[in-house]
């Protein structure tokens, strides 16, 4: 099982998927509305790593986070 | 600044990254840093410091912030500005910061003054544009998304379904 | 910093300039301006603060400064900031400055943060370069002008016998 | 008669002159050797404003400032 957290201004509970890599996640979370509305301008971390391709083969435990639009200071 | 509130610091790590619950005590901030330069041989120390405007009829900004990615983001600007002798420091408030008060200091310590300028503009908007940190609005105790004037992540949409 | 001397301030102008004989007390005037930013709705306030490194055996600089032409330069300045709807200060020491204490403090204060980083750049640099300060090494008590640091200011050499 | 002020590290005193134009003051200033080899490298201030030509005309009372190249901060 993989954790996928949602940050910021998302607002949903974290949730677990049991997928072997991130396409499967991609997939999965483009199924529900309000996330996939984030997901085009949302950067995507795999154990606090931002990553930038999706063919990345996943292991038991490993956490995905969502990070959209950001704007600190 | 006229200390109208308590500041509380919620955590620092080796002495470079600050957050603080609520606005920034600007004034002492500023002072341990200043005291963090002395006899170090610094030629020039430059912060940046945010203050929270009133406009658009807010009472304050309100932040979250993601610390795991926002240390590997800060550890990659300590690592660069290294390179060229300088060091970097910020200080940032989670949650409700009012209008007129601080919610971010940035500086740069750096034996040269070129680098130091360089690196101060580079650093502020590298952070405005890649740092984990979400602001909102908050209108009659209402927290509202900053939507239209965040920035996309680099590497953003990599899930997209366009793709 | 901590504070081992004492403070002379010589003049201030409408605010803007201030003229100490010897180092500047930072944390005071840091504080200062950070009070004059309250409520006045300024988003970014970048402070420039110069310090004395200890090099080449100096045991302090030591500055002359001519203040009719620098309060002229620095008004041009203050327009320019004026029009972006900012505005500058500095701060600058005459005499000798030991090592590791200021001698030069300029800041800018800014609605808008693209502004202040620009400004904060620009001004600083033209002040090394056009501001009317000459700048001495003091090495065991001599003072010797800093030929090789120093810029010929825009317009140099019109009395040259070359022209 | 003008005042001409040597500023910074000329280290001279001031001295006054009988001229009518800055030009003048240029063949002047050029005569003392300790003086010229400063002036390449000087910026000129009438009443305290630089000034980017020798063809102005002086009145009774001017000053004239030789600027040498400055570092501040």
């Amino acid at each position: 099982m993989v954790k996928i957290e949602f940050l910021g201004p998302i607002g949903k509970e974290s949730i677990e998927l049991d997928v072997k890599n991130l396409k499967d996640v991609a997939k999965e979370l483009n199924k529900d509305e309000n996330i996939s509305i984030w997901l085009e301008k949302s950067a995507v971390a795999l154990n606090d790593m931002i990553v930038n391709s999706l063919d990345i083969e996943l292991k038991d435990g490993d956490k995905i986070s969502i990070l959209p639009p950001v704007c600190g200071g | 600044m006229e200390i109208r509130f308590q500041f509380y610091l919620l955590f620092a790590v080796d002495d470079m990254v600050e957050i603080y619950k609520g606005p920034l005590d600007v004034k002492d901030i500023i002072s341990r840093w200043l005291d963090e330069c002395d006899g170090r041989n610094w030629g020039a120390f430059i912060p940046f410091i945010g203050i929270v405007r009133q406009e658009d009829g807010i009472e304050a900004l309100s932040f979250d912030i993601y610390e795991p990615i926002l240390l590997k983001w800060f550890q990659e600007w300590q690592d660069k500005a290294q390179k060229k002798g300088a060091i970097v420091k910020m200080a940032h408030s989670l949650g409700d910061v009012p209008i007129f008060t601080s919610s971010y200091i940035a500086a740069v310590m750096s034996p040269k003054r070129r680098v130091a300028l360089e690196l101060i503009d580079e650093f502020v908007e590298d952070f405005k544009a890649n740092a984990p940190i979400w602001k909102y609005d908050v209108i009659d105790g209402k927290r509202i998304y900053a939507q239209t004037r965040s920035t996309a992540m680099d590497g953003a949409g990599l899930m997209s379904k366009k793709d």
